[in-house]
Order: structure tokens, then C-alpha cells, then sequence
């Protein structure tokens, strides 16, 4: 049982498995959730847990590409989270609410 | 891989113009700029070669892209002069935002690596959420660039999981390893199975192909029309660059999964594009709509790719590029002096002001497929093509929907010859005239001369 | 053949100028007919003329030996195949050719008086020398294809003719009737033209003649392309049931009737039919089916000739039963005595219409019988010649209609007891409504109005002199074939003989009358015409009975008065169904179903396209969701199934 | 490179009349058109019928997908050349004296379909054949959109679709063609040479045949075409009637049966079935219209049905009788439709009830339409006659009891034909029309020029048949 848990692929499955909750978690709060913020913050939650298997991965493979990858997601998640928030200024200065049911001029 | 610094470079440039109060020649510059670099660009032709550690490659099919790139964004910020002539405040920051996206879809022009593919989609995307969203006290703008963030940071991180996915089996962001990959395993770890769809689902989105195309004609509709107009041509032609240079170099020609992936989401997008097409009345969401049909056709290249098609790929990408900004260059004016942005915006125009017309008319028939125009031998190559690679059924669904298709750019041609004019003049600038011009000629000259693009990538 | 042509070859170029000088006359008066006025209905007339001089230099050259066949150019050319655009002038064409240039030309002189007030004079004749061009063509072509452009054509100016008066809707109809009528038969003829282009390879009558000759007598192919012909033939020459627009053609001016709805044009089947003898010949059962048609055609109408009012009706009835005769002659293979019968009701017929019209030119337009009465004395021309003419049609000796009538009797006597019984009972009749007419016309007191009395006037000598010269026709035109008891000779049938014989020699020559039976059959043929004569005689002259008006009819003289409604039966069997099935059509097929299911895909994808675009509901949420959804389902399929 | 000189005059034209002004454009366009027609009869005197294709120009354009521009002329296409330019002089003339709105773009249009009209004519190579083949489609559609009658928006967009729809499927089938055939090309000595395998030949000719069909019409494809005669302009609807609707009965014999002659074969008796039902059923209809136009239209239907009747009895009387019917149908119906047109302008109605008496008041114009109605009821010795001859001895020779059936258009052309001149044209005077000016020296010389055409190519139609004789000799070896 420990050995199993031990052997390097055992362990990088537990990381895979952790990611995936974690991502799958964001997902569901991006879909259940209707303020924005949260959305936002789900998403990255989607990206951190996708910055998690690629460390994992990295180490287990001894490859150091992906941890490298990671400093680019987080770079680009923030440029991400920069604009956001701005639109979502933006948003709530016109509207009044961040709440994504609101948001529905556009459609058909 | 010079066109790429020169582009940045010069979006600096045009930075620091506004600083150095120099926001009159701001246009001129980069339209000049980009020119130069067109012609630098050219340098590079027959000259394959890799950067960065091969995270870049450059190759024809990249200088073609590019060059395509170049000369849409050209011509979008040629019209962009005019279209911000009354918020001139801002000119360097959507000069700038454009020419970095220019950049972004270059590298997405040219990636061999994974990391790079990743950076040139959030380099153009996150540019275009504020782009989109640029009016800032217009809540459908807002709403528009609201809605394309909230979607596309998702997609951005479907595609990182499936990335991520990838790496774990291939333990490399290396387009050629992960190839080498699938052709050494015959039968692929579903990690990398499920890595790989992600993978092609953030793709499908980023080129609006159903069901991942929702965010399409919320954000057309929304942005302003400038933006739409490049949304609808440089992105989309990014997005199939990538996603074509993902399949053929980076998984095989296709596997059998990402194929019927492809195949069922074509399918979907042909028929999504063009029935929803059949009864907006906005002709913004109509070009959204019109757009989400062509990438159901552009699929059936990528699907094609076992035949060599990039050249297909390309001279498709650029007849419909031409054709949709030769139709913003009438719409856009026709917007700003109607005030309006619906199809009844154009009525009569075929007697206010007969040579728009007529240059939307020929725009229209190029989006459609009728000859003599490049549309329509775009469209005989790609069936061509697709049909060698056996796609049987999808291109006679493909015909069927080209009809269809008939049906909705008529509609603009009917609005404007069909309909009582209205009172108001249409003012039209010499440069959206220009630009109409050069797009219809272009288009015609492509569509009688097809080999000018179909042998450039044999 | 070879030789014949280059013997004949002088006469080439008098055949070619019968045709076409009136169609000369016909370009000279359409084109400039404005500016010569009357001049044109001379000019027409020395048309017909010339024409009539050319045939007789023609019979002159030609003779009742030679034959002219010559091509003139090819016309239709295909595969091999070519059809050309030929003359041939033997002794039948002869025959026709002088008749019909000779009272051609009379009834355009007689025109000339009868037309001189109307404003389409110049018109009219340009129609007439179109006339009678086309009917040239009908009898000289070479092929039946030559035939079948006179065919048409004379349709055409029939056509033209009839609704003359084109202001009347009435008359247009009726010349509409008499193309379309014309045309069920040409459809026939047209079909047996093909039979003859694909079975006996070739349309002009030598090839047909020399392949039918080595055909099996009584074949399929021969029945039925006889039959088909014989179509053509029934709608040119009024035949049951095709007959009811030639009544009606007498809408047109009297000249017309007299030329085209009598002399001529309604000939041309008997003419096809005389001209394909050996075809038909050689197709026994073609000829039973004429021989019946021919017989029933003229009883019938005999029968409704009794109880006509109208002085062109009646001659019209008499017309269509005369054609009959012709055809039953046809039937019983005696071509001679159909052809006979031709040339002489061509005579008596002309005669009696161009009476007839100077008859309604007197009375100021009146047609109705039962309003004239002793026009003798003010017409006394007129009233003399239309006498002559109906004892001659009546088949009183020696007029011109006995002895071609006479002929046609024995035939029947010797071929078909039934249906000499018939012929005579239909000659009985004829006799009966002829001087039924006479009498009510031309005898006792005049009934019309006081108006008319003063009007009444002997018509002028343009007029006169045609029906003068075409009663002495009709006296002594019968002595061209006077039957065996008279002479050895039978002029006119030895003329015709270099026709004819070829088919002679495939039927077994049946045994001529004798002289007793002959005649015994002339007996009878006259007693019977006297005792008609005698009993109209007693009705309207001794009696003095008058036709009731048209509401006092009843009973089967009401349906007899009414042509036994076959106008209205065909009205109610093909005009209207084909009405109501094209408003059907229109409606329930083409908007209906067929269009609707064009236009319902295209409702289909528009509804489709309408509600589809509805799953684009603005809300972000859902999108996501449909996205997500998506991917799952795509996965699970991929890695779990 | 005649060929060339064909194509370049007429578009050249187009481009120049654009730029011209008012009368000025008409006056090119008659120039242009008439210097076309001189080249046609040129070309018509140089070329020798010997079942080749002469004029021909080759030209490589395409290196991928292999295409090739190839023009040239076999009998059968030149014939149809000399229809198009001859007529289309006429048809430019028959505007005259009319008032058209925007005359240098309708002029344009008209000289654009032209060269379109020749193209497709003159294409030896499938692509660039469909090229034209649409491209004619355009000029058309904006003619009968910009220049109809209220009716034109739908009308014209349903005409549109529906031809599209079939040339869609045309060019589907031209791409499997083109990947089946050996050396990847359309050239049409390739596609007649070589064939592909019987089994799929059975769906490329309903592929193929669609396209065709909806152009001809061939019943039941034939629910666009009186709503399109009806509303397009006149002179619209005579490019369409005159010329276009030839493009699909050309297309059968040029395109369809060398191609998929299996197919045919196995098709043939569906086809003609359909036609010759077709020509009774529109015979019918035409009977009881009440418009002119419509009553043209579907006169059209029947005459283009017994022409694809002809074309699919596959003999030599019935190909050859549909190439004189096509070239005399086009006269024809162009006469037909202006004489239809020179009574709308004068007395503003098509309604046949309103109308009568004509003949009274206007003699001249009696007697041409007369000439053309008899034209078109096929009177021997006019050109009608020729075609129908042959096509009805074509079908004969198929089958003899549908040339019965197809016998009856000679019946009913000639009822609803003459039904429709006695009310139009004779009768008493109708009160609708007060007066019935004389005609223009446009109009006179137009439809004299017809009328001398029926009857001259009635009387001899030799050179007709010799011209496209050897080539149909080619075709059905």
C-alpha cells in the first residue's frame, strides 16, 4: 500500500487527481456562480490548478519546461486579471451590478 | 521571426508618439511601418528557419500568414484613422492594441512549441477583450468585452489543462516530440487523448466554431464595428492558422479523435453559422454569424489536412479577409451616418450612393461563392480538397449550406436595392473608399487569377 | 424518272410560276395594299390567272402521259436523311391545278363585286392569293411533307379568312374552332409521317409508294398509318367527328366559303386520300373505316341540313355531306369517282355559295331563309344559276352531279348494299333541303321586311359572270365522265389512269355493272331525286308551309335544328375539362404542390434557422454551460466508450 | 482566339457603358452589340463544320487544383452563339424608346451577360464553364431586381436560390469528376473521353441534370419561372426567356450526355417522361391565363419541354431538332415578350380581358405578332415548324405513344395561342384602351427583323442543320 503510494508514478497520479478536482471545481464554480468576481476567481483557480500538475509533472519528469510554462501562466493571468477587472469597472459603472444574469442585451 | 520584433517594435513605437505628442502622424506611421515590415517580412520567404530554441519556426506558411496579417491590419488601421477621427485622445492605444495584436497572431502564425501557441492566443486575446469593450460608456460594448473575457479566460484555461495533459505524457511543449508521440504510440494514453481535445476545444472556440461559438455574436454585435471588422477577419485567420498548424505539425495531420471531433463540430458550425444567419437583422451579427459559417468550411480544411491544404487554407483566409473588409468598409460609414447598425441602415443605398453599393453588392457575392469573385474558387478548392480526403457527406453539406448562405448576403443586396432610401446622406471618406476599392479589386483579381496565392504554398 | 425530267424539262418553269405568282400577289397586296386600293383585287385576280394559264400550258405539256417530279432545294437535312422541298405535277395534280386556279380565279372576280365596299378589301385578297398559293403547294408537292406545309398553310388562311371580320368575337371563334380542329387532324397526319420517315423510308410519294407496294397487304403498320392519315384527311375535309368547325366556317365571307369551305380547300383530304391510293390500298380495313365514316358523315349531315335556316348553313351541311360521299367513293377504292365527285361539287358547290352570296349581298346581309321568298323575280341571274345548282347537286340528269354522283352509287351498289342504300337515302335528302331552299328562297312571296323589298337588286356583272360561267361548268362538267352505258371512254378516269392503275393492279378487279344494272341504278338515283324534289315541292311551294321559328321546335326536330348538340356534347366532354383541368392544374398542382414544396423548404430552413438562433440567449452563463456540456459529452464518449 | 475576341468585345462594352451617360448608353450598347454580331458572322463564315471544336484557345491558369482555360467552338456552341448575338441586338434595340431608369447600368448589366452568355458557350473546360454559368446568373438577377414590378424582391431572390441551388449541386458534381478523372482536369475532351464508372454516373447526372433542369425549366422544376417572366422587365425577361434558358438545354447536349452517358441512358425514359408531361401540363395552364406574360411563360414551358424531350430521345432528329428548336424558340419568344411589352406600353395593362381590338387600330403590329405567333404554334415554313418536326420524330422514334402525347402541343400551342390573339388582338374595341399609337421605328424594325427571321429560317433552315450536324454525329457515336 505505501509502496504503491510511493512509486513516482503513484504520487504524480495523486497530483493529477488533485488538479483535476481543483480544476473541475473552478468549472463548476464558473458555472454556478453568477457574480462575476467569483467567476473571475474560479478561473483562476482553473489556472492554478493547472500551474500545480505542470510543477508536478515538471519534478516526476525532471523536465524544467514546465515550470517555466508556470511563471508564463501567471504573467498572463494577471495581464488577464488586469483587463478584467477593468471591464468589470467598466461594467459596474454603467450597470450598477456584476451579476452576469444582467448582462444579456446581447443575444439571438 | 524578424516580422514579429519588428511588429512589437513598432507598437512601442507608436506608444511613445503619443508621448512625444506626435499623435497626428501616429496613423500614417504605422500604416507605413507596417508596409516596411510586409516588405521585410518577404525577406523571409523560402528561407525555413527556427528561433528561440525552436519555439518559433519560421517557414512560407508562416511568412504567407503573416503577410495576410499584415495586410489586414493595414487595412483595418487605415480605416481606423477615420473611424477614431472623434477620439483622437485615444489613437496610440488602439493604434498600439491592434499592432500588438498583429503580433500576438503572428506568433500564433508560427509556434513549434506548446508555451508559444499559449502566448500569441492571450497576447491577441486579452488585447481584444479590451478592444472589444473599448466604448467605454456604450453598456453593449461594455457587454460585449464583458462577456468575450469571461468566456475566453475560460477557454484560455481548457486549453492550459489540456496542455498541461499533453506535457504529462509527452513531458514536452515540442510540437514535433508531441507528433513524434503519436506516431510512436499506437495506442495513446488517454491523458494524452484527453489533453489533446482540450486542446482543440480552446482552438474551436477561439475560431468560433459551435458549440463553442456563443461568445461570437454577442461580442460582434457589441464591439465597435472597426473591432468587429477585425475580429472578424485577422482573429478568425489567426485561430485557423494555429489550429492547422497544431494539426498537421503537431499531432500527425490529425488524430482519429481530434478528426471526429473536427468532423462533428464542423458539421455543427455549418449549420449553426449559416441557419441562425438567415434571420438577424443586425448586420454585425449577421457578418458574426456569416463568420461562424466560414469556419465550419475552414474545418473542412483542417480536416483535410492529409492533402496538403495549407495553400487551400490560405487562399480561403484570404478571400474571405478581403471580402469582409471590403463589406465594413461601406458598412462602417454607412453606421456612423445612419447612426444605425441594422440592415435597415443600407436601405436604398443602391440609389443614395450607387458605388457603395456596388461595392457591397461585390462583397457579398465574394462572401457567398459566386464567381467571379475569390470566394468562389476558395470555395471549389476547399470541396476540392476536402472531397480528395474523402469527406463526402460534410462537403455535400457543405454545398447545401453555401445555399443557404446565398440567402442572407442577399439580404444586404435586396436592403439596398430593394427598399425606399431614407433621408439621411452617407458620408464617405476617402480612405474607406480606398480600402473598398483595393479589398474588391483584390478580390476580383484573386478570383480570376487564383494562382497569384494557390501556388505560393504548394 | 431521270428521263421524264429532262423531257419535261421546259414545263419546270411554268409549274414553279403557278405557285408563285400568287404568292407574288400576296407580298404585292400586303406590302402596298393601303396605297392600291381596289387595283389590288385585279391585281390578285390576274395572279390567280396567270396561274390558271401556266396550267394549262402544264396539261398541255405534260399531257395525260408524262409526270413532273423535280426538287426544288433540300429543306430539312439530318442523318443522313433529307427531306426536300419538291414539286410533282402528274394528271391528279392536273386536275386539282386547273380547277382550283380556273374557280380561283372566278370566285376572286366575283370578289372583286362581293368585297367592293368593305374596308379590308385589299386585305382580303392578299388572305385569298395566300389561299391559294398554299393550296398550289398542297397539290403539287412532291412529299408529303411539301403536302403538309400547303396542309397547314391553308389552315392558316382559312383561319384568317373565317375570322375575316375579326370585330365579331363570334366569327373569331369560329375560325379558332376551324384551326384547332384542323390541327387534331394534322397531329394525325403529322404522325403518319413519321410512321412513313421511319418504316418506309422516306416522305415523298415514290418512296412511300414503292415501299407500301412491297409490304404486306393489310399490315399493322399500314392499317395504322392509313388510319392516322385518314385523321389528317377527316379534319381537313370535315369528316365525323372532327366536322363542326366547317359550319361554323361560314362566318367568313361568302367568297370563302365558296373557294376554301367548299371547292377546294375542304377537297384536300380526298385529295391526300387519292394521292396515298396505293397505301390505302393496300390497308383493306383503313378503307372499311373510311368507307362507314364517309357514309355516316354524309347522312348525318344531310339530316341536319333539313332543318337549317340559314341559306350558308345549309349549303354547309350539304358540303360536309357531300365530302362524305367522296370519302365513302374512297372507301370503296373507286379513287376516279371520289376525284369525279370532286371536280364536280367544286362546280356546283362554287355555284351554289357564290349564289348564295349574291343571294345575301341582295337582301342587304340577310341569311335567314325564312325571310326571302320570290327572289326569282328580282335576281333573276342569280335565281337561274343557283336552280342550275341544286338540280345538279340533287343529281338530276344531265347536270355535272349525276354523273359523278351516279358513279359513286354503282360503286356502292357493286361493293356495299348497305351503303349504297345509305348513299341514296343521303342523296334522297340532299335533293329534299336543296329545294327546300330553292323554294323558300326563290319562289313564292317575299317575307322580308319593306326596307330590303326596295334594296333588292340584281348584283353587279363582276359578280354575275362567275356564277354564269360555273353553271355552265356545272351542266356540262359531268360529260368529262360519262358512265360506260353513255361511252366506251371514260375521259376522265383514263386520264387519271397513269395514277391509279399501280394501285389497280393490287386489288383484284372486281366485274363492272352491266349496262342493265346501270341503267337500273340511274333509274332509281333519278326517280328518287324527283320524288324528293316533288316532296319539297308539296311542303313549300303547294303548301306553303314555312320552317317554324326557332322557339316552336320540339321534339326531334328541335334536336335535328340543333345539329343533334355535338357542339355543345363536345363543349361539355373536352372544352370544359380541359378549362377546369388547367384552372386545377394552376392551382392545385403548380401553386399548390409543387411550388409549395419549394417554397416549403425554404419556409423549413427559415423556421429552422428562426427558432435555432433562439439557443443564443445572451446569457453567459448558459453559454458556458453549453460549452461545458459539450466537452463532457465529447469526452465521455472518446475515453469511456 | 476568336473565341477571345467573342468574350472581350462584349465585356469590354460592359466596363465602357458604365461610364457613359443616359441615351449615349443605349447607342454603345446597340454599337457594341451589332459589332459583335459582325464578329459572330464572321466567325459563322470561317468556321467549317466538321465536328471539331475550331477558335480554340488554350491557356494554363491554374497549377493547383490543375485548371485550364479552354474556349473554342464545336457547331453545337457556335449555333448558340449566333443566338445570343443576335438577339441581343434586337433585344438592346427593343429599348429604344423607352424610358429605363439608370440606363448605363442596365445597359452594362445587359452587355455583362452577354459576354457571361458567350462564355458559357464558348467554355471547353467544366470550371471555367461554371464560371460563366453563374456568372450570367448575376447580371440577370440585378436586371429583373432592380428593374421588376413590385413583385421582384421575392420573385427574384426565389429564381436565384432556386438556380443556384442547382448549379451547386453541378459544381459538387464537377468536383467529384475532377477527382475521378485521371489526369485531374475538366477539360471537356477529358470528361467526354474518359468515363466514370456507371455506378456513380446514375447520381452525377441528377447532380448535373438539377442544374439544367431549374434553368430550362423542366416540370417540375419549373415553379420560378412565370413569376420571374412575369415580374422582370421586359427586356429582362427576353435575355432570360431568348437566351438563358438555352444555356440549360445546351448544357444537355454539350455537358450532360458525353459526360454521363450511362447515366443518361438510364435516366432517359424518367426524363422524357417528366418532359413530355411537362409540355402538356404547361399547354394546359396556358390555356386559361389571364396575363400575358404568364401566358408566354408557360407557352415557354411546354416549347422547352419537347426540346428536352428531343435532347433525351438520344437520336439524331431529336438532338438536332432541339438545337433548330432552341435557335427558333429563342426568336421567338423574344418577339413574343416584346409584342407583350409594345401592348403593356400602350395600353398599360397585360390583363387579356382587358385587352382587344387591337387588330382594328393597329394593322402592321397585327400582322408581326401574328407572324411570331405563328412562329411559335409551328407553322410550316416558319422556324417553329423545323424544331418541332424533328423533336416530335425524335421522340417518335423513342416511343410513339409519348410523341402522341407530345403530339398535343401542336393542338394545344394552337388553342392557347390563338385563343390568346383573338382576345388581345381581335374583337371589338376594348373600352380599357382608348388608342393604340402606331409604332416606333425601333419597334417596327425589331419586329420585322423577327418576323423575317421566322420565316426566313423557316424556309431554310439548312444552314442550322449543317452547322451542328457533324458535331451531333460526334456526340452520339
Amino acid at each position: 500500500m505505501t509502496n504503491l503510494l510511493q512509486t513516482p508514478e503513484a504520487t504524480q497520479n495523486w497530483y493529477l487527481l488533485l488538479s483535476t478536482v481543483l480544476f473541475s471545481i473552478g468549472v463548476i464554480g464558473v458555472l454556478f456562480r453568477r457574480n462575476a468576481l467569483i467567476i473571475l476567481m474560479c478561473v483562476e483557480l482553473m489556472l492554478n490548478a493547472v500551474n500545480l500538475l505542470l510543477v508536478s509533472i515538471s519534478a516526476y519528469s525532471g523536465n524544467v519546461d514546465g515550470q517555466v510554462f508556470v511563471f508564463f501562466i501567471m504573467v498572463v493571468a494577471a495581464a488577464e486579471v488586469a483587463v478584467g477587472l477593468a471591464l468589470m469597472v467598466s461594467i459596474y459603472r454603467s450597470i450598477g451590478s456584476i451579476d452576469i444574469n444582467v448582462l444579456n442585451k446581447l443575444k439571438w | 521571426m524578424n516580422t514579429l520584433i519588428y511588429t512589437s517594435v513598432l507598437g512601442f513605437t507608436t506608444m511613445l508618439m503619443e508621448v512625444l505628442n506626435l499623435r497626428k502622424f501616429i496613423v500614417p506611421l504605422a500604416v507605413i511601418g507596417l508596409a516596411v515590415i510586409f516588405g521585410l517580412n518577404l525577406q523571409d520567404w523560402n528561407q525555413p528557419s527556427t528561433h528561440f530554441n525552436d519555439m518559433l519556426g519560421v517557414s512560407n506558411f508562416s511568412v504567407a500568414f503573416s503577410g495576410l496579417a499584415l495586410f489586414i491590419t493595414m487595412i483595418i488601421l487605415v480605416m481606423a484613422g477615420e473611424y477614431y477621427t472623434n477620439d483622437e485622445n485615444h489613437i496610440s492605444d488602439y493604434v498600439t492594441i491592434l499592432i500588438f495584436i498583429t503580433a500576438g497572431a503572428m506568433m500564433m502564425m508560427s509556434f513549434n512549441n506548446l508555451v508559444m501557441m499559449f502566448l500569441g492566443i492571450e497576447t491577441l486575446s486579452i488585447a481584444l477583450y479590451a478592444l472589444a469593450g473599448s466604448k467605454r460608456f456604450d453598456t453593449r460594448s461594455n457587454e460585449a468585452g464583458f462577456k468575450y473575457f469571461l468566456m475566453g479566460s475560460f477557454a484560455s484555461a481548457i486549453l492550459l489543462f489540456g496542455i498541461a495533459l499533453v506535457y504529462g505524457s509527452v513531458h514536452s511543449f515540442h510540437l514535433s516530440l508531441i507528433s513524434s508521440f503519436i506516431s510512436e504510440n499506437s495506442t495513446l494514453p488517454p491523458m494524452f487523448i484527453t489533453g489533446v481535445i482540450l486542446i482543440g476545444f480552446a482552438m474551436l472556440f477561439k475560431v468560433s466554431a459551435a458549440p463553442f461559438h456563443f461568445w461570437a455574436p454577442d461580442v460582434y454585435e457589441g464591439a465597435p464595428a472597426l473591432i468587429t471588422a477585425f475580429m472578424s477577419t485577422l482573429v478568425k485567420i489567426a485561430g485557423f492558422a494555429a489550429l492547422y498548424r497544431l494539426v498537421t505539425i503537431g499531432f500527425n495531420n490529425g488524430t482519429p479523435q481530434t478528426d471526429q471531433m473536427l468532423y462533428v463540430v464542423a458539421i455543427l458550425t455549418l449549420l449553426t453559422g449559416n441557419l441562425s444567419a438567415l434571420a438577424q437583422d443586425n448586420f454585425k451579427r449577421l457578418m458574426a454569424y456569416s463568420g461562424i459559417s466560414h469556419a465550419g468550411y475552414m474545418l473542412l480544411i483542417v480536416l483535410s489536412a492529409k492533402s496538403h491544404v495549407s495553400s487551400t487554407l490560405f487562399y480561403y483566409s484570404a478571400a474571405y479577409a478581403v471580402a469582409g473588409l471590403a463589406a465594413f468598409s461601406v458598412a462602417l460609414p454607412v453606421f456612423k451616418s445612419t447612426g444605425s447598425e441594422l440592415l435597415s441602415a443600407f436601405n436604398g443605398l443602391g440609389k443614395k450612393n450607387p458605388v457603395m453599393a456596388a461595392g457591397l453588392t461585390m462583397a457579398m457575392i465574394g462572401m457567398a461563392g459566386i464567381p467571379p469573385f475569390a470566394g468562389f474558387f476558395g470555395k471549389f478548392y476547399l470541396f476540392t480538397k476536402a472531397f480528395e480526403s474523402g469527406l463526402f457527406y460534410i462537403v455535400l453539406l457543405a454545398v447545401i449550406n453555401s445555399m443557404i448562405g446565398v440567402y442572407y448576403y442577399f439580404k444586404v443586396i435586396m436592403a439596398m436595392y430593394g427598399k425606399q432610401p431614407d433621408e439621411t446622406q452617407i458620408e464617405n471618406p476617402l480612405s474607406y473608399q480606398l480600402v473598398m476599392w483595393v479589398c474588391t479589386a483584390l478580390s476580383l483579381i484573386w478570383g480570376i487569377v487564383p494562382s497569384l496565392l494557390t501556388d505560393l504554398l504548394l | 424518272m431521270e428521263q421524264t425530267i429532262s423531257a419535261l424539262s421546259a414545263m419546270i418553269a411554268p409549274a414553279l410560276l403557278i405557285p408563285a405568282l400568287p404568292l407574288l400577289g400576296f407580298i404585292l397586296i400586303s406590302l402596298f395594299g393601303k396605297k392600291l386600293g381596289h387595283l389590288s383585287g385585279w391585281i390578285g385576280s390576274l395572279m390567280i390567272l396567270g396561274s390558271f394559264v401556266s396550267s394549262l400550258v402544264l396539261f398541255n405539256g405534260i399531257g395525260s402521259e408524262g409526270k413532273l417530279n423535280f426538287d426544288l432545294y433540300e429543306w430539312i437535312k439530318f442523318a443522313g436523311t433529307s427531306l426536300s422541298f419538291g414539286f410533282l405535277v402528274d394528271q391528279l395534280t392536273l386536275v386539282m391545278l386547273l380547277f382550283i386556279t380556273g374557280i380561283g380565279f372566278f370566285i376572286h372576280l366575283y370578289s372583286i363585286g362581293y368585297m367592293h365596299d368593305d374596308e379590308g378589301f385589299a386585305r382580303f385578297f392578299s388572305y385569298l392569293n395566300l389561299f391559294v398559293f398554299f393550296m398550289l403547294l398542297l397539290v403539287m408537292g412532291n412529299s408529303y411533307l411539301v403536302m403538309f406545309i400547303g396542309w397547314e398553310g391553308v389552315g392558316l388562311c382559312s383561319y384568317l379568312l373565317i375570322g375575316f371580320w375579326h370585330k365579331n368575337p363570334a366569327y373569331n371563334d369560329a375560325a379558332k374552332k376551324a384551326f384547332v380542329m384542323n390541327r387534331i387532324g394534322d397531329l394525325g397526319f403529322l404522325l403518319a409521317m413519321f410512321l412513313l420517315l421511319f418504316y418506309f423510308g422516306g416522305l415523298d410519294f415514290d418512296t412511300v409508294n414503292n415501299a407500301a407496294m412491297s409490304m404486306e397487304k393489310g399490315s399493322g403498320l399500314l392499317i395504322l398509318t392509313t388510319l392516322l392519315l385518314f385523321v389528317g384527311a377527316s379534319g381537313k375535309s370535315a369528316q365525323l367527328p372532327l366536322y363542326t368547325w366547317l359550319p361554323d366556317a361560314m362566318a367568313g365571307p361568302t367568297p370563302v366559303s365558296a373557294l376554301i369551305h367548299a371547292a377546294t380547300m375542304v377537297t384536300a383530304g380526298i385529295y391526300m386520300v387519292s394521292r396515298s391510293n396505293i397505301l390505302f390500298i393496300q390497308a383493306p380495313p383503313t378503307l372499311d373505316v373510311i368507307l362507314w365514316i364517309g357514309i355516316a358523315t354524309s347522312v348525318f349531315a344531310a339530316v341536319i341540313g333539313i332543318k337549317q335556316n340559314d341559306i350558308k348553313k345549309i349549303l354547309a351541311y350539304s358540303t360536309v355531306s357531300q365530302l362524305g360521299m367522296m370519302f365513302a367513293a374512297l372507301g370503296l377504292g373507286a379513287f376516279e369517282s371520289g376525284m369525279f365527285h370532286v371536280v364536280t361539287h367544286a362546280f356546283f358547290k362554287a355555284l351554289l355559295f357564290l349564289g348564295a352570296g349574291s343571294v345575301i349581298h341582295a337582301m342587304g346581309g340577310e341569311q335567314d331563309i325564312r325571310k326571302m321568298g320570290g327572289l326569282l323575280k328580282f335576281t333573276k341571274i342569280t335565281g337561274f344559276t343557283f336552280l342550275i345548282g341544286s338540280l345538279a347537286i340533287s343529281g338530276i340528269p344531265p347536270f355535272a352531279g349525276f354523273f359523278s354522283k351516279d358513279e359513286i352509287l354503282a360503286n356502292a351498289f357493286e361493293g356495299n348494299k348497305v351503303a349504297w342504300i345509305l348513299l341514296s337515302l343521303s342523296s334522297m335528302v340532299t335533293a329534299f333541303y336543296m329545294f327546300r331552299l330553292v323554294f323558300l328562297t326563290f319562289f313564292g312571296s317575299f317575307r322580308g321586311t319593306e326596307e330590303q323589298r326596295h334594296h333588292l337588286h340584281e348584283s353587279p356583272i363582276t359578280i354575275t359572270l362567275p356564277l354564269m360561267v360555273l353553271a355552265v361548268l356545272s351542266v356540262i362538267g359531268g360529260f368529262i365522265g360519262l358512265p360506260a352505258v353513255f361511252s366506251d371512254t371514260h375521259t376522265f378516269r383514263s386520264f387519271l389512269n397513269p395514277v391509279f392503275e399501280q394501285g389497280h393492279t393490287l386489288v383484284a378487279e372486281h366485274a363492272h355493272p352491266s349496262h342493265a344494272t346501270e341503267w337500273m341504278l340511274m333509274g332509281i338515283a333519278t326517280i328518287a331525286a324527283f320524288v324528293s324534289i316533288g316532296f319539297a315541292w308539296t311542303m313549300y311551294m303547294k303548301n306553303k308551309t314555312l320552317p317554324e321559328p326557332d322557339e316552336q321546335l320540339s321534339g326531334f326536330s328541335k334536336v335535328v335544328a340543333n345539329k343533334f348538340y355535338v357542339d355543345e356534347l363536345y363543349d361539355k366532354l373536352i372544352v370544359n375539362p380541359i378549362k377546369v383541368l388547367s384552372d386545377l392544374f394552376l392551382v392545385l398542382f403548380d401553386k399548390l404542390i409543387i411550388d409549395l414544396i419549394v417554397n416549403l423548404s425554404a419556409i423549413l430552413v427559415d423556421v429552422t434557422g428562426r427558432t435555432y438562433r433562439l439557443i443564443q440567449t445572451g446569457n453567459t452563463g448558459f453559454y458556458v454551460f453549453a460549452m461545458v456540456i459539450s466537452m463532457v459529452l465529447f469526452l465521455l464518449f472518446q475515453i469511456v466508450l | 482566339m476568336l473565341s477571345l475576341e467573342l468574350l472581350f468585345i462584349p465585356l469590354f462594352a460592359s466596363l465602357l457603358i458604365l461610364f457613359a451617360k443616359g441615351k449615349a448608353a443605349r447607342a454603345l450598347a446597340l454599337v457594341f452589340t451589332l459589332i459583335q454580331l459582325l464578329v459572330t458572322g464572321y466567325a459563322y463564315t470561317i468556321f467549317k463544320a466538321n465536328g471539331g471544336a475550331a477558335f480554340e484557345f488554350t491557356q494554363a491558369w491554374v497549377k493547383s487544383p490543375v485548371i485550364n482555360i479552354h474556349f473554342g467552338v464545336d457547331g453545337i456552341s457556335l449555333l448558340m452563339v449566333m443566338l445570343t448575338n443576335l438577339l441581343l441586338p434586337l433585344i438592346v434595340l427593343s429599348g429604344f424608346n423607352r424610358e429605363t431608369k439608370r440606363p448605363h447600368i442596365f445597359y452594362a448589366l445587359m452587355l455583362f451577360m452577354q459576354f457571361a452568355l458567350n462564355g458559357v458557350f464558348l467554355s471547353m473546360d467544366a470550371f471555367v464553364y461554371y464560371i460563366f454559368w453563374e456568372l450570367a446568373l448575376i447580371p440577370i438577377y440585378f436586371i429583373a431586381f432592380n428593374w421588376g414590378d413590385e413583385n421582384r424582391g421575392k420573385v427574384t431572390i426565389k429564381f436565384f436560390i432556386y438556380t443556384l441551388v442547382g448549379s451547386l449541386l453541378m459544381l459538387f458534381g464537377f468536383v467529384f469528376l475532377y477527382l475521378s478523372s485521371p489526369q485531374h482536369s475538366l477539360d471537356w475532351n477529358t470528361l467526354t473521353q474518359f468515363k466514370t464508372c456507371s455506378c456513380n454516373q446514375t447520381w452525377l447526372f441528377w447532380l448535373l441534370f438539377a442544374a439544367f433542369a431549374i434553368k430550362i425549366p423542366i416540370f417540375p422544376f419549373h415553379t420560378w419561372q412565370p413569376d420571374t417572366y412575369k415580374s422582370a422587365p421586359t427586356q429582362g425577361t427576353m435575355l432570360l426567356s431568348g437566351i438563358m434558358l438555352k444555356m440549360g438545354t445546351y448544357s444537355l447536349i454539350k455537358w450532360l450526355l458525353p459526360i454521363v452517358p450511362d447515366g443518361f441512358k438510364e435516366w432517359q425514359a424518367v426524363v422524357i417522361t417528366l418532359s413530355v408531361i411537362g409540355i402538356v401540363y404547361a399547354s394546359i395552364i396556358a390555356i386559361m391565363q389571364t396575363d400575358l406574360k404568364r401566358l408566354f411563360a408557360y407557352s415557354s414551358i411546354a416549347h422547352v419541354g419537347l426540346i428536352a424531350a428531343g435532347v433525351f430521345s438520344f437520336t439524331q432528329q431529336g438532338l438536332q431538332g432541339s438545337l433548330a428548336q432552341m435557335f427558333a424558340h429563342g426568336i421567338n419568344v423574344v418577339g413574343l415578350f416584346f409584342c407583350a411589352d409594345i401592348i403593356l406600353s400602350r395600353t398599360g395593362t397585360l390583363q387579356i380581358s382587358n385587352l382587344g381590338g387591337i387588330r382594328n387600330q393597329n394593322r402592321l403590329f397585327s400582322s408581326l405578332f401574328l407572324i411570331v405567333v405563328l412562329g411559335s404554334v409551328a407553322l410550316p415554313l416558319t422556324n417553329g415548324f423545323i424544331g418541332e418536326f424533328l423533336l416530335l420524330y425524335g421522340v417518335f422514334e423513342y416511343n410513339t405513344w409519348l410523341s402522341v402525347f407530345a403530339g398535343l402541343t401542336i393542338i394545344l400551342g394552337a388553342v392557347y395561342m390563338l385563343r390568346m390573339f383573338q382576345n388581345v388582338m381581335s374583337g371589338p374595341d376594348s373600352e380599357h384602351i382608348s388608342s393604340f399609337p402606331p409604332l416606333h421605328w425601333n419597334e417596327k424594325l425589331v419586329l420585322i427583323l423577327i418576323g423575317g427571321l421566322i420565316i426566313l429560317t423557316g424556309v431554310f433552315p439548312a444552314p442550322i442543320l449543317e452547322l451542328t450536324q457533324p458535331a451531333i454525329d460526334n456526340l452520339l457515336k
